[in-house]
């Protein structure tokens, strides 16, 4: 039942995408004051978007395990906060290479909007290390979700405090490539390659949620099977890990 | 109510306010026992000055840089002080104690954080002179004094909640002294940033500008953010 | 079931630490004001017990009743009315008994008076001005009685109430946590005659499960050492 | 020997290297159970320079101001480093064990030293490149590289015998925290600040100027001076 | 005085914390391999006298002798030689029991393969790779008394051993810490009874002052319980 339903949205992802991309390079024009590294936009800011949302989507999950204490919703947090990591490490890679390409320079500190992403990605970073720092499995659990709802909450205060701090909002592409300000031929590819990257970011979700998922229920029906043996289950202590496990 | 066995006594719980009273008054009898924290913030944020003062080899700093220098010293100090804000209830099993009473778990952030801006305060107040007389061009008009009240005092209540709570959550895991300023540094940034945009104004040579709104709003609305958020999320640090 | 009131009710309880089950189907009735002793080896689960009792540590399964609230949800009605005594005494070191329990009186609402008379009730008066930390261990471990029954406790949790306590000692405790305070009593003991003589009710944990559950009278102390042999 | 007790066994005395050899390893133990460090102690000093960066609200600094926020920065990590330095031992009797070994006593200020120099040493690793590459306006010469670390070498080891001597005074005395930040930081005030001096040449934008001696000769004796006094009164600090 | 070897002499040994004297004036002679158990009410300086002879407090007047070295100027020369097992299990929390042991090991110059086999014996060994902080108490208290022989000492000096452990366990340590150990022993006890039955010397204590020292043979159980009296 997994498969089918990931076999359909790994579908879904690679045609968005793809398409997104073909009418980025062939459709979308070609930018007057940079040229042909305009185009990494159409990887770069649905990439840090779907980022930002993830690490919400990831402080809601807590916010619901804590409440419900049923460790689905830890797991679910646990997995958006790295999926948006990992996607996070392609939004500074990304950003770097165009600003390298636009700028002359790897990063850029005046430019509010960087900086910002790096405090966050930043504090995201300590995500695991808190997890791993916690023995014992429930407390973990918790400790993490108490972190992921307080850094949800800190994303957009971040982001505006650090704007107002900065009010130069960079010049060049920023300005004219902003919101409304975007044209048509650059929108369309734009909103796609957003629809795009939230698909991969549901996708890569799905698979690491089955796969862990998968991967409890196995140790639950091993542990069981010890049990129907006979055996105490104190000599299979599971080796250390900062992920969540649902035994089925 | 058949069935139900007689129970001895009603339910006795002791209000918030009594409580918070009394864990206040155990904080302030610790401290001043053994001093834990307050010499320690204390200190660092002067010898920081110090240091600054000798290593900038100018007399003194105004405006944007005096503003950077006084607030992360006052981050760090604030950072040194929340590491050992847990300690003594972790060690000797205070918090245990504390779960055992009819009490509301928020008593003890409400207490922790209170001492917490106390003692960020009673740094500040030794703190800022030193700082002004080590490294400010300047000299600070009674008006600046009360603009630089206001600000600190924002920032300390945002300080101090996030302090709270991710002291009470770093003292449970192995890695405690590094964890707290890993999570709690780049939490503050705004903080610091904030106070330090609104500091900057009233440090500058030029006479102390007016302290931009925009910055004081900024801090009320995260002390009002995290406020709550901490309120509504410290009792699960409790549980079990 | 309802038939007569009950101070604890355990049905099922189950409790693990991480994947290790410690207390697996634990269940039992305990009337006000009788004792009930829990024996077992080291590592059975006694002290989990009673610090699940105690609203310390949440059950993974089963229901428990104190004073007739349900754990964990009604925990908060049943706090001021329990007292706990374990193997750490849960005393600030740098501040003096004195303190130490003018503090949790305090917390209990609990009048300031009632500290002095349980520290006189104890022979500590002399040295209640003194640091926790420079008490001797059977000192720090009366100090925790105290503050056990500072707040006239309905149902009492003792862990090894005894340990480091001298003869002496123990006939002083005697009317604070003894029978004689008249409390509902859940203790724990590693000597199965004096353990037996305090108990209405036994209960012999071994790894978490229970393997023995009756009224004292129909325990013999043989039951209770053939707990201790693997 | 007529007449002494027959002693079942000559005295047995574990060799001093053995003992650093044991402590070093159950250091290194306890805080390998801290997993991470390496990117945690990455990521505190990114964190740190940002907050700098934003605070200062400068986009690079250099020289003077450079090596200010440098030294600022390293005395806040082993104002860190050595508050925890002997946490674990003392809440854990960790130094009766010891002390109950055939050891010579020297064995635990040696190991603590070289615990702390280690992690001092390694916090720079990664916070000197990290700020050279987020806040320095020069990048750094191979030769400056050399300079700085010989600068850094110098300063470690004083803050080590420092923090070390001072740790262990604070944790036998039951004033702890007061005791270390009181004496601790003062007496680190010379080192920092040579330390500063020292490295604010190899800094500069202008290119790097040569280190002045007198600043690296002050260390030395620092050094020295506090080496030797560690070594001769750190026994009596475990006494009793 | 020199006729045969002891294993532990004191004379007029006198120990102050602070101004208030703790122990005072105590003076006896132990063979080897024999047993001295210490009686006395809580504060009454058990615990000092035995951290006095582990060297780990210095005494501030009279002589104290440990197999035959004089304490405090000689002690680096016994450290080697004595085990201690105190209310304090000096055990880091984080760290496995055998991570622990291997530490004492180390630090003694002891073959690590002895660790094993200590945990072995106390019926560790499963647990072995677990944290301290995650054992019951009865389990740390193992794995301190393994902390305590694990270099073989030739003087025990042990405070309530039996504290938390259960009669099982106190059988399984009985070869290691017990009078079939055939080490010099000082060892602390609040049951008359059973202290008694592991003496050979009985050292009665009563506010620091020896009130009651004879062989064990002329002690009776009442001797000791009127100690405790006040
Ligand atoms: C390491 C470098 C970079 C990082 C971490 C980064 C991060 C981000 C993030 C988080 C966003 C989405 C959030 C938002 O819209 O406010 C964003 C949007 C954007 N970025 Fe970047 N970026 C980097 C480099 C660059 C460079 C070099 C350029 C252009 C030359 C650029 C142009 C844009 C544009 C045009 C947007 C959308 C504009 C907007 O909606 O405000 N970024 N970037
Ligand atoms: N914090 C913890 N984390 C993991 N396991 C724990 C923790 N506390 C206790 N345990 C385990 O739970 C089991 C029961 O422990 P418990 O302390 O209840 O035993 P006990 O019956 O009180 O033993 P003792 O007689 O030694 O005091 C033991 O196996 C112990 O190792
Ligand atoms: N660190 C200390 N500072 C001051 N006084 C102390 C210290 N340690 C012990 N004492 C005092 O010394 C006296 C003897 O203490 P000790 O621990 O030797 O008693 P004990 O006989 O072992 O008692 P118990 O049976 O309670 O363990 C007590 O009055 C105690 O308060
Ligand atoms: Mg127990
Ligand atoms: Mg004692």
């Amino acid at each position: 039942m997994y498969s089918t339903k990931l076999r359909s949205l790994s579908l879904a992802t690679l045609l968005t995408l793809g398409g997104a991309f073909l009418l980025a390079a062939y459709y979308a024009p070609v930018e007057a004051d940079q040229g042909f590294s305009q185009k990494i936009f159409y990887v770069h800011v649905p990439m840090a978007i779907v980022a930002l949302g993830g690490f919400v989507w990831g402080g809601i999950q807590g916010l619901l395990f804590l409440r419900t204490r049923d460790p689905k919703h830890d797991l679910r947090s646990y997995v958006a906060i790295h999926m948006s990591v990992i996607l996070g490490i392609g939004v500074l890679l990304t950003g770097g290479l165009w600003a390298r390409a636009a700028w002359g320079v790897w990063f850029e500190w005046r430019e509010a909007t960087l900086v910002s992403f790096l405090i966050v990605f930043l504090l995201y970073c300590t995500y695991q290390p808190l997890r791993f720092s916690i023995l014992d499995p429930e407390k973990q659990s918790r400790y993490a979700a108490v972190f992921a709802v307080t850094a949800g909450a800190f994303v957009p205060l971040n982001f505006m405090a650090v704007r107002l701090a900065n009010p130069f909002i960079h010049p060049r592409v920023l300005n004219n490539t902003t919101g409304g300000a975007l044209p048509v031929d650059m929108k369309i590819p734009f909103y796609l390659a957003l629809v795009g990257m939230t698909l991969l970011f549901v996708t890569l979700y799905r698979l690491e949620m089955t796969h862990k998922l998968t991967r409890g229920r196995v140790k639950g029906l091993e542990r069981r099977l010890e049990r129907l043996q006979g055996e105490r289950d104190e000599a299979s202590i599971p080796a250390r890990s900062a992920a969540p496990q649902v035994l089925a | 109510m058949t069935g139900r066995p007689p129970t001895p006594s009603p339910p006795r719980v002791t209000s918030t306010r009594t409580a918070v009273g009394a864990l206040l008054r155990k904080e302030l009898l610790l401290e001043r026992r053994v001093p834990q924290v307050l010499p320690a913030m204390a200190l660092f944020s002067v010898v920081t000055f110090v240091v600054f003062r000798f290593a900038l080899d100018t007399t003194s700093v105004e405006g944007d840089t005096a503003s950077g220098v006084l607030w992360v010293t006052l981050l760090f100090a604030a950072m040194l002080g929340a590491g050992r804000l847990f300690v003594a209830d972790h060690e000797e099993g205070g918090i245990e104690a504390l779960l055992l009473a009819p009490v509301d778990r928020t008593a003890l952030l409400l207490a922790k954080a209170t001492t917490f801006f106390a003692f960020l305060a009673f740094v500040e107040l030794i703190a800022v002179p030193a700082f002004a007389i080590l490294l400010l061009e300047p000299g600070l008009s009674l008006g600046d004094v009360g603009r630089l009240a206001l600000i600190l005092a924002l920032a300390d209540f945002g300080i101090a909640v996030i302090g709270t709570l991710f002291g009470a959550l770093a003292i449970q895991t192995r890695a405690r002294d590094l964890i707290l300023p890993l999570m709690a540094l780049p939490l503050l940034v705004p903080v610091v940033i904030s106070a330090a945009k609104a500091t900057a104004p009233v440090l500058a040579a030029t006479g102390a500008g007016a302290v931009p709104g925009r910055y004081l709003a900024v801090l009320g609305l995260y002390d009002l953010v995290f406020g709550l958020l901490a309120y509504a999320v410290f009792d699960y640090l409790l549980d079990d | 079931m309802d038939t007569a009131p009950a101070a604890i009710e355990l049905d099922g309880l189950t409790r693990r630490y991480g994947y290790r089950t410690v207390l697996e189907d634990v269940s039992l009735r305990l009337p006000t004001a009788q004792t009930l002793v829990v024996f077992g080896p080291n590592g059975a689960g006694k002290s989990t017990l009673l610090r699940v009792l105690a609203t310390l540590l949440r059950p993974h399964a089963g229901t428990v009743r104190v004073l007739g609230e349900e754990l964990p949800a009604r925990a908060w009605a049943v706090r001021g009315r329990l007292g706990l005594l374990t193997h750490d005494p849960l005393l600030y070191g740098d501040l003096s008994a004195r303190e130490n329990l003018r503090f949790h009186a305090r917390l209990h609402g609990v009048p300031l008076g009632r500290v002095d008379e349980l520290l006189t009730a104890v022979q500590l008066e002399r040295r209640a001005d003194e640091p926790v930390h420079t008490y001797s261990r059977g000192m720090v471990q009366r100090t925790a009685a105290c503050r056990a029954v500072l707040h006239d406790p309905a149902v009492l949790l003792l862990d090894e109430p005894n340990a480091n306590l001298d003869p002496g000692a123990i006939e002083l405790l005697e009317p604070l946590v003894g029978r004689a305070s008249g409390r509902t009593r859940v203790l724990t003991s590693h000597d199965p005659a004096a353990g037996l003589a305090e108990a209405d009710l036994v209960l012999g944990l071994q790894g978490g499960r229970p393997v023995l559950l009756a009224p004292a009278a129909q325990v013999t102390v043989a039951q209770v050492t053939e707990l201790y042999r693997r």
